[in-house]
């Protein structure tokens, strides 16, 4: 199973959950990234290209299953509105054994903040800004590159 | 052409269509023409190293040979996950 | 919150998640392991040392929670009779940002295999038989050793 | 003394109580003691190699020494999680 979603509505961890369990995997590895309720943000808004956006999920998602051979993975990301707490993005994979099923996680929430096209905006105390990137980003991407 | 994030704020649209002449071959000489429209668009324009393009929706570096597409993006990096 | 249990009772994801969830953090990795529906096995039988197990986990947890600062660990292992398809094992770690979340997250699953006294058999056709360990999970658990 | 998996379905019981004589003073000579309760202690203590112990439940070498535990494990290489 490959599915890759960009969606408004919440994501429903229970639902995602069950339906990759439904593939015989021994380990399923998640990562789920959340609104932050520690620092101050009121709410998080998030802008995306859309039509790209899939396109990007999806390459993402098929190149983990094929370099992890992969029974399942999943990888949904949220646009529009949010409110601290909320799940913005939903990433799954699931495997015969633990070790594929972590580092295809790991690369598919790595690959996902530099190469999907999504754009933060954070509100706090009335004021709105547009989230600037992080260099670690670029770094945590990069070391998931193959030698051609 | 698609703008996004700050981006289409500085231009204030989100997309409009355009004809750029024959001698713009590349990302980075449409950005230039762009550029003269509209105080908007020299604004959001105005730092080249902070912003990207997508031709007919895959990511080029800047200085990429532009072709004729039919869909052309410029956007701050992105930052979603 | 640092949370580990040895249970007979099936492991219920939505509700460890939704504990997991209420702590404020920027990302949540999880881990779960499942008895493998693919290759034969009918039912899995896991026995453990009472009362050692607890405190093995209890270590593990509260090592990882120190390690990665985590604001919230999870460890859920079941013990007795289990059916394919059912969950066996369940991690979570959540953290400010993924990469600590993910880290102590594969930590946490890697050394519950070599680190804490439960052991599995297997049924097949009928025939009752006890997992080998796999020395590839000493080599897993090997690379967390910290230097002194 | 407790027993798990094959170690204890070898022995047919997963607890005793023993009293070793005060030349027991390590893991080693507790199992070799073992050894001679009967056949199944002997089989089940066959293979060294394959065994695990713990004294009041902490994981320890065969080679440790022994104390004065209150309780003491013996069992195959975990295989949980």
């Amino acid at each position: 199973m490959i599915r890759a979603v960009v969606q408004a509505d919440p994501i429903d961890l229970a639902r995602e959950l069950s339906a990759i369990e439904a593939h015989g995997a021994g380990g399923i590895a998640t990562f789920t990234g959340l609104v932050r309720a520690d620092d101050g943000v009121s709410t998080l808004e998030l802008e995306h290209y859309p039509g790209a956006t899939d396109a990007a999920l999806l390459a993402l998602a098929e190149q983990a299953a094929r370099r992890w051979s992969l029974l399942a993975v999943t990888v949904i990301h949220r646009v529009g509105l949010m409110q601290p707490g909320e799940r913005i993005v939903f990433v799954g994979a699931a495997a015969a054994h633990r070790a594929p099923a972590l580092e295809a996680c790991a690369f598919l929430i790595d690959r996902l903040k530099t190469d999907a096209p999504f754009w933060k905006r954070e509100t706090r105390g009335g004021n709105a800004r547009w989230v600037e990137p992080r260099g670690s980003d670029d770094a945590a991407a990069a070391r998931w590159s193959e030698p051609d | 052409m698609l703008y996004f994030a700050w981006v289409r704020e500085a231009i204030g649209v989100g997309q409009e269509r355009i004809d750029p002449p024959e001698s713009v071959s590349t990302v980075t000489q449409l950005i230039d023409w762009l550029a003269a429209r509209s105080d908007g668009h020299a604004r959001a324009f105005a730092d080249r190293s902070r912003l990207r393009a997508a031709v007919d929706q895959l990511f080029v570096p800047l200085e990429a040979p532009l072709g004729r597409p039919r869909e052309v993006a410029i956007f701050p990096p992105v930052t979603g996950g």
